[in-house]
């Protein structure tokens, strides 16, 4: 049967990733896999998928941001429950972290699997950029800062920057690396606004104000695969991105360790902020080939097979949701990653937040960027006064 | 004379006036069935859609509408967010700049092509491509021509002329008028296309009236001329209007709304709450406050058009 | 003859120096300033208009290296078709990696049908409003021109509902009720003022002679509407060529338009953009409104003149 | 005789704007009746209730005895012609003539024969392939007619088929419309603001203004007794010469004192008393030189503007203080200036009540 | 005296179509001439080469002597009327009035008295606020004249000023004009394709055709005396009646062998041997009954077609088998189908010869 999966992993390093989904499905079930790729995430695909399932016209698995997009999707019976398909699997007993699950599960029914962990804790720097100003490359983010004055005095750009979303989830990733567990667990968790007025908060706020005066419109790059490239020719010395960065680092010739270093949680932390994406099978309209029900079922058991989520992973720069499988083809940034996964996974924003909320906080981060005109107060007031509002 | 008695009592059965039924339904039935797909679209699309949107404006409504009513919170939050009061000063700016530099580049061409010019088709042709290519286009173009480093600016450092700025794009203060370039350069041919057809509308002795009277050729066209091409005009107007309420490709497409927050418009705030945000409430919120600004604008021309004589 | 027509009364003076009077048409220097002036502000502006058309070609032929360190205005040092080639038969969207090609096909499939059919229904409405007005049709009309202003993006939602609950999500038929809709407005203003601008008494005479309706509107009024159908065809055409919106969401997965692949090879989120590529694609993809307003451009105009003149 | 067309109490209002009010007409078999007002006063409205093109706000039309208020206009037996001759523009004069028919689904036969006809009757034979573009005015309006002419119907309707036209093709034509109309004795009602065309052509005038026919009657009766002072100003060109003053029996005075005897004056109602009123005389009524002997009024006038016409010459003066036209041979010779004496041939003159406006 | 517009040798193409050729025309100071021809015959672009908005391909034009054949309009001392008005529609009639003055820096108070004076002349003050879109035709005429007089010009153009108005308006508009120029004493040149207008108001009416001036002389010459068949045939309505035959010293022979004496024709030149020729008589020349008694030619005529005018009536016959219009007081009653007796004054017909159609 064909089975039709919508995603947006349109570049080079997520296509191969989603093939390798394709090619185990495909192989193992003799089904077609029916690829609809559609760019642009939040904007672009997200209003399409929701349209085609609201209206009648489901796809028979789509992939979406792991958190709390579908939510009320599934509230209206729209996504299949999982829970029967995978059953004897024994799911729970293999997921990296149960808070992964979370999400998916609703009124004791199970209508997601998340397929790999992205963080977005990451500090990147750049080999090249250090050899110029003859320094060693920083082990940790107050290093990373101290070392600004001399790039600047080489010309270097301290910090590299795509342009709209990227600066997304640099408060997560310095508040999981500045502020710590708790104030992650209280904000993003409990929707504390107290802890996001109190002073753990403030340093994070802080540092984004350093970040600020570091960066400008026009040093920012269109993309953030332009400011990865940046890092590999030392004209930026460092760079807070997701992991997937990787992935475009290594397209283009990177070599970790080499050419560039990577610090999770920044060098600070021991836990990673975790998020990812997932699948969903929405419920398929009466009438619909009995075939491609199957179909759903088997590619449901199959995204989370060791098999597929090994080569997925390994193609993606992501971490697997399990850990039962060898990953000795990791380069050295996942094995660091790996190695923090056993503290535990901390809820990131777009994982405990609504994309309601996350929208406000992108709109005020991309403006505090921007203005320097709104002072660090105004930033810690308004970033409450969302969390306040978040629901 | 027989004749006459039996019309006479035919006049008693004959019907005197018709029914109100018929009157609403049977006349001109084949013109009102024709017209059956444009009074759907207007009453379910046109007035049900904008009902629609404005009382779900006024829930909580999120991913899928519901009716759980908030009053006007959608609305506090609304203008108490800055990215939307940033959107409709963006919107004034640009819409105002837009529809003025459009307008008036738009007749400025016109005259220069109503001065029977050689090639004039070719010109005309020239000016007037761009408006067959999508927002989507024309923003990727120009991003790529105004890009700092890949376009203008980078080509002509790279040459040597180091001190050569244009950066519009990625200049909070300026990128305004970096949408501004594309808009006009998108939509300023179809603006001349109307102004010709209504400059050659004008009655040739009009001109040689003029002439007469030793009027010279710019105070007609502005004093004379101008005025008297109210009907394009108020095309011209329905449709540059209607495109700069709508602006939205154009801005996705070249700054997605950046450098930071500062090139927002409202239809992208709508857009990306509803979807984006999953927030239809406040997306709506929006929105209808939108419907309400053009139903400030409207209302005024539609009373002149249709209402007060009964000009057709 | 013309020898009765000179003067009958007092012999006219002569000028004594009609030998070099002026005489004849008046002697024109082939550059006037005027003529300077317009024609170098009419070079400046094509200049405008033309630079993105060029940039685009030219860098759709360029190779990627060439692109990052060479110049803008620079031509093609060794032009190739690479990126075009790329762009129309193997740039991959996700996993299927076949181009443009198969959009444009969709895309044709799409546009052929909702330009006729919305291209008609203006046409019904715009005669309808003229010639058969009933009560209320005005105001139907004034809504209509208000709807224009609104939009797209909120009307998606309950689209979606309204085109599920007639089953027609996800198909053709969907796709070409919702650019008829939208198509409305416009149109129907300009054949409404096209239809205006005709002679009520040939209507009238066609109903004399027994006409209905339908009649009227295929045998005497169509055929008269050449210029306005013109005008028609080509704001459709390139509108709804032009459309990913609507495409994506309600033509269902079977007819994905060209514009879909063109926003997934130019917006793919991650890794180096291949811009000659991306600008062959947006070349290509233009391509059809472009031929469109090329071949009829003089039509186009006197189209324009009869729709959008008349208030 | 059942009357061919009779109008009941026809009103029709557009919005608020009444423009014919209670308008009764009854127009008898083969009759040819013109509509003549000014512009605006509801001529095209009337002819286009009668042809079934606009809906009457109240009131009934019959044709030929058949209530047809709410038929179609193809339903009602009438042909019309328009003063835009609105011919269709794509299709060649045969088809322009056919099309109705056509639209009937007649035969083919039967169809190429009244076209044959009608092309024979109007001498557009060798135009019948050509597309009205390439045909002159009259030829098109010749067309029209026959447009009307193949449907075979009881009654034809012009709406100033001749205002497009030049002087010289308009009397042309006029004359070839009062042959069809000699020849075919169909009921014609025929709207013109023209009066020659109405004189020359009517078997009776229907004088309007403002939606309210003034005067039916024959053309010799509204021109030498119109009924009231608006139908004595409007037919005649140049205008009757109007002259305020009061009447006293058989002696008016006009406002300057001159007086003016009317005992020659044939009145309808006997004047009783004093009362104020307008005397009307047609500038051919009024004589000049030798002529002018003999008439009920002479006077001395200087003549101030000359307008010779070819055929004869029109002549300003001025007359108790009041300008004057008159009418004369180009024989005689006129200038600017000049003092002659003038007569008023008062029997041929009209009274008119100053007060109500109606003839006396 | 030097006239006030002297063309010499004017000749003008549309690219290569001649509209008009080597064409010589001298207007004396103060002259009303009038440019009368039919459609097409390059009236307005005579009218246009003057005023300076055409370029004239060859020859000269001159005003009170100087030669503007490349000055600008405003320069020639021109003021010029359109046919449709071509008021700024969005100015109020003051405003219309002083455009042209405001523009060219005249003082304010200049302008004011200059307006008023030419509103008094009009009389139009009361309009002097009001938009062009609130005037009636007439009124409107009036300011586009207001127009040309305030820039207080030699020469007035006229194109057709009052084709656009009802039969009424023009004839009131016509005797205004002519008491303007009685007036102001411009030279005025005013094209029409109405004879009437031509007629009255010309001093000198020269007749085109096809861009040539086939007669130029004053009213009355040219309609009794029409140089040849063309002028003859274009004025006068309805037209001159034209019989061909044969002339034969002081006898013409119808075709039909109708024989006419002609011995009371004044000839220009003596007829010698016989010749192909034209006979022409005007509707008004043939007279009925009595009065066509002691003619050179009297006939018996059946009478086909009546059509009565109001103050007189013409009537359809046929004479040697050609169609015969005449014109008769309406006092004289007539009825188709009736036998009369008619008579040709031929001392005021015309002869043309049929070769080279001129007058003989
Ligand atoms: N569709 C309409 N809506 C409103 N008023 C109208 C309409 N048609 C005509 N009228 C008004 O009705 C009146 C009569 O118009 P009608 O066309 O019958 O005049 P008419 O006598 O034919 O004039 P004309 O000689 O100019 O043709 C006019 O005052 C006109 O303004
Ligand atoms: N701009 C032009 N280009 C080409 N031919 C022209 C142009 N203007 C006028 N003509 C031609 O010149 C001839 C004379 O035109 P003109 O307007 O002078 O006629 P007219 O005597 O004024 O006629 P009317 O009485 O219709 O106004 C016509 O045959 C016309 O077709
Ligand atoms: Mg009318
Ligand atoms: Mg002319």
């Amino acid at each position: 049967a064909e089975l039709e999966v919508t995603h947006w992993w349109t570049s080079a390093g997520e296509a191969a990733a989603i093939a390798e989904f394709a090619k185990v499905f495909e192989e193992e079930t003799g089904n077609t896999w029916v690829d609809s790729a559609l760019a642009g995430s939040g904007t672009g695909a997200n209003p399409v998928i929701i349209s085609r399932i609201i209206g009648g016209d489901p796809m028979g698995a789509t992939q979406m941001n792991t958190g709390r997009d579908a939510e009320e999707l599934i509230q209206a019976g729209l996504m299949r429950d999982l829970t029967d398909i995978v059953a004897d699997l024994d799911i729970d007993s293999f997921y990296v972290d149960q808070s992964l699950l979370e999400p998916c599960r609703y009124e004791g029914g199970l209508y997601c699997l998340p397929i790999n962990i992205h963080s977005w804790d990451w500090l990147w720097l750049s080999t090249a950029a250090y050899e110029k100003i003859g320094q060693p490359v920083p082990t940790n983010w107050d290093e990373y800062v101290a070392s600004w004055p001399a790039l600047q005095e080489a010309g270097i750009l301290p910090f590299a920057l795509g342009t709209g979303w990227p600066i997304n989830g640099i408060p997560g990733v310095l508040m999981a690396g500045i502020g710590g567990t708790d104030l992650v667990m209280q904000v993003n968790r409990d929707k504390s606004a107290d802890a996001v007025r109190g002073p753990d908060f403030r340093k994070v706020a802080e540092a984004m104000d350093m970040l600020r005066s570091v960066v400008s419109p026009e040093t920012m790059v269109p993309s953030f695969g332009d400011a990865g490239n940046q890092l590999l020719t030392g004209d930026a010395a460092g760079n807070i991105h997701g992991d997937w960065l990787q992935g475009d680092l290594q397209i283009a010739g990177g070599v970790p360790g080499e050419d560039y270093e990577c610090l999770p949680a920044l060098g600070l932390g021991t836990q990673l902020t975790g998020g990812g994406d997932s699948f969903y099978f929405p419920v398929l309209p009466e009438g619909t080939d009995p075939a491609v029900i199957e179909a759903q079922e088997q590619l449901a058991r199959i995204l989370i097979s060791p098999e597929a989520q090994l080569k997925f992973n390994l193609v993606k720069g992501s971490m697997p949701i399990r850990t039962d499988i060898d990953l000795s083809g990791a380069n050295a940034c996942m094995t660091k990653a790996l190695a923090l996964l056993d503290n535990g996974l901390l809820p990131s924003g777009d994982f405990s937040l609504s994309s309601d909320t996350q929208k406000q906080l992108e709109d005020l981060n991309l403006e505090f960027i921007a203005d320097d005109n709104i002072t660090v107060d105004d930033y810690v007031e308004r970033y409450a006064s969302i969390i306040e509002q978040a629901d | 004379m027989a004749d006459v008695a039996t019309q006479q009592s035919r006049t008693k059965t004959a019907p005197h006036r018709r029914n109100f039924f018929s009157k609403l339904f049977l006349h001109n039935l084949s013109a009102k069935i024709a017209a059956l797909p444009m009074i759907a679209t207007v009453l379910v699309i046109f007035v049900g859609c904008t009902i629609w949107t404005v009382y779900y404006s006024f829930t909580n409504s999120r991913l899928l509408p519901r009716n759980e009513f908030v009053g006007f919170d959608q609305y506090a939050r609304l203008f108490g967010t800055s990215r939307w009061n940033v959107s409709i000063t963006n919107l004034i700016m640009y819409g105002s700049m837009s529809l003025v530099l459009t307008l008036t580049l738009g007749f400025l061409l016109a005259v220069l092509m109503d001065q029977k010019v050689r090639f004039e088709s070719a010109f005309r042709t020239i000016m007037l491509y761009p408006f067959a290519l999508s927002f989507i286009v024309t923003g990727l173009v120009w991003q790529w021509i105004m890009n700092p480093t890949l376009g203008l600016q980078g080509t002509f450092r790279n040459l040597g002329w180091t001190g050569f700025t244009f950066d519009w794009i990625s200049n909070p203060r300026m990128v305004l008028f970096a949408l501004l370039i594309a808009g006009l350069w998108q939509g300023v041919g179809f603006c001349m296309i109307l102004m010709l057809a209504g400059l050659r509308g004008v009655d040739e002795e009009i001109w040689k009236a003029a002439r007469v009277d030793g009027i010279p050729t710019w105070r007609t066209y502005v004093s004379v001329v101008l005025p008297m091409m109210r009907g394009v005009l108020v095309t011209a107007v329905v449709i540059i209007g209607s495109g700069i309420v709508r602006l939205y490709d154009l801005v996705v497409a070249l700054t997605n709304g950046g450098p930071g927050i500062s090139s927002e418009v409202p239809a992208k705030y709508v857009y990306d709450y509803m979807f984006g945000g999953g927030n239809i409430g406040q997306g709506l919120a929006a929105a209808s406050m939108m419907l309400l600004t053009v139903l400030i604008i409207m209302i005024p021309w539609a009373y002149l058009e249709f209402g007060g004589k009964g000009r057709r | 003859m013309s020898q009765t027509a000179t003067m009958s009364g007092a012999a006219p003076t002569t000028p004594s120096t009609s030998g070099t009077e002026p005489r004849g048409p008046r002697p024109k220097p082939f550059f006037t300033p005027k003529k300077i002036i317009i024609y170098t502000t009419l070079f400046f502006f094509s200049l405008y208009f033309l630079f993105p058309l060029y940039v685009m070609v030219v860098t759709s032929l360029k190779s990627m290296p060439e692109i990052r360190f060479g110049n803008i205005f620079a031509l093609p040092a060794a032009p190739n078709f690479d990126a075009w080639v790329k762009a129309w038969t193997s740039a991959c969207t996700g996993l299927t990696c076949n181009g443009l090609s198969p959009g444009f096909w969709n895309s044709v499939r799409i546009t052929i049908p909702s330009t006729i059919v919305s291209i008609f229904i203006a046409a019904v409405n715009g005669y309808a409003l003229v010639n058969w007005r009933f009560k209320g049709s005005e105001i139907f009309f004034s809504i209509l021109i208000f709807g224009s202003f609104i939009p797209y993006q909120v009307m998606l939602y309950p689209l979606v509902i309204i085109t599920r609950e007639m089953g027609i999500f996800g198909s053709l038929q969907g796709v070409i009720l919702i650019h008829t809709i939208f198509g409305m407005p416009i149109l129907t203003l300009l054949f409404r003022n096209y239809f205006a601008s005709l002679p009520q008494e040939l209507f009238k005479a066609a109903r004399v002679d027994g006409a209905g309706f339908w009649r009227i509107f295929f045998e005497i009024m169509l055929p008269m509407s050449l210029p306005i159908f013109v005008v028609a065809l080509i704001l459709q055409v390139t509108g709804i060529w032009n459309d990913f919106l609507f495409g994506v969401v309600f033509a269902g997965t079977q007819n994905l338009p060209m514009t879909v692949q063109l926003n997934n090879i130019v917006n793919s989120a991650q890794g180096t953009p291949e811009y000659n590529v991306n600008m062959a694609a947006t070349v290509l993809t233009g391509l059809v409104p472009l031929i469109i307003y090329f071949v009829s451009g003089k039509l186009f105009v006197r189209g324009v003149a009869a729709g959008a003149v008349k208030g | 005789m059942q009357p061919s067309v009779s109008i009941k109490d026809l009103s029709l209002n557009f919005g608020n704007v009444k423009v014919l009010e209670n308008l009764n007409l009854d127009i008898a078999q083969g009759e040819f009746i013109v509509l003549l007002g000014p512009s605006g006063c509801g001529k095209s409205t009337l002819l286009n209730c009668i042809a079934g093109l606009l809906e009457v706000s109240d009131g009934q039309i019959f044709i030929n005895g058949k209530n047809v208020t709410w038929e179609e206009p193809k339903d009602r037996g009438i042909g019309m012609v328009f003063q835009s001759y609105a011919l269709y523009p794509q299709m060649s004069v045969e088809k322009n003539l056919s099309f109705g028919l056509r639209v009937a689904g007649m035969k083919k036969e039967e169809i190429n024969q009244r076209v044959k006809r009608a092309a024979e009757i109007l001498q557009i034979e060798p135009l019948l392939q050509r597309k009205p573009a390439n045909l002159s005015g009259g030829q098109r309006q010749r067309v029209a007619i026959g447009r009307a002419l193949v449907r075979d119907v009881d009654v034809f309707l012009f709406d100033e088929p001749l205002s497009n036209l030049d002087a010289k093709l308009r009397s042309d034509l006029r004359v070839e419309i009062k042959r069809l109309h000699a020849r075919l004795k169909n009921t014609m009602i025929y709207v013109t603001h023209d009066q020659i065309e109405a004189l020359t052509l009517a078997d009776r005038i229907a004088i309007m203004k403002n939606g309210v026919i003034q005067q039916l009657a024959d053309p010799h009766t509204i021109y030498n007794k119109p009924v009231n002072l608006y139908v004595a100003g409007f037919i005649g060109s140049p205008s009757m010469n109007f002259i305020n003053g009061t009447l006293e029996g058989q002696l008016f005075t006009a406002d300057d004192g001159t007086r003016i005897p009317v005992g020659a004056y044939e009145f309808a109602v006997p004047p009783t008393g004093s009362a104020k009123a307008v005397l009307g005389v047609r500038p051919e009524h009024i004589f000049i030189g030798d002529a002018a002997q003999g008439m009920p009024f002479t006077t001395e006038a200087e003549i101030e503007i000359v307008e010779p016409m070819g055929s004869e010459t029109l002549a300003w003066t001025k007359v108790a203080g009041i300008p004057v036209t008159f009418r004369c041979s180009s024989d005689i010779p006129l200038a600017a200036g000049q003092k002659v004496t003038i007569g008023f041939d008062i029997a041929r003159g009209s009274l008119f009540s100053a007060q109500t406006e109606s003839r006396l």
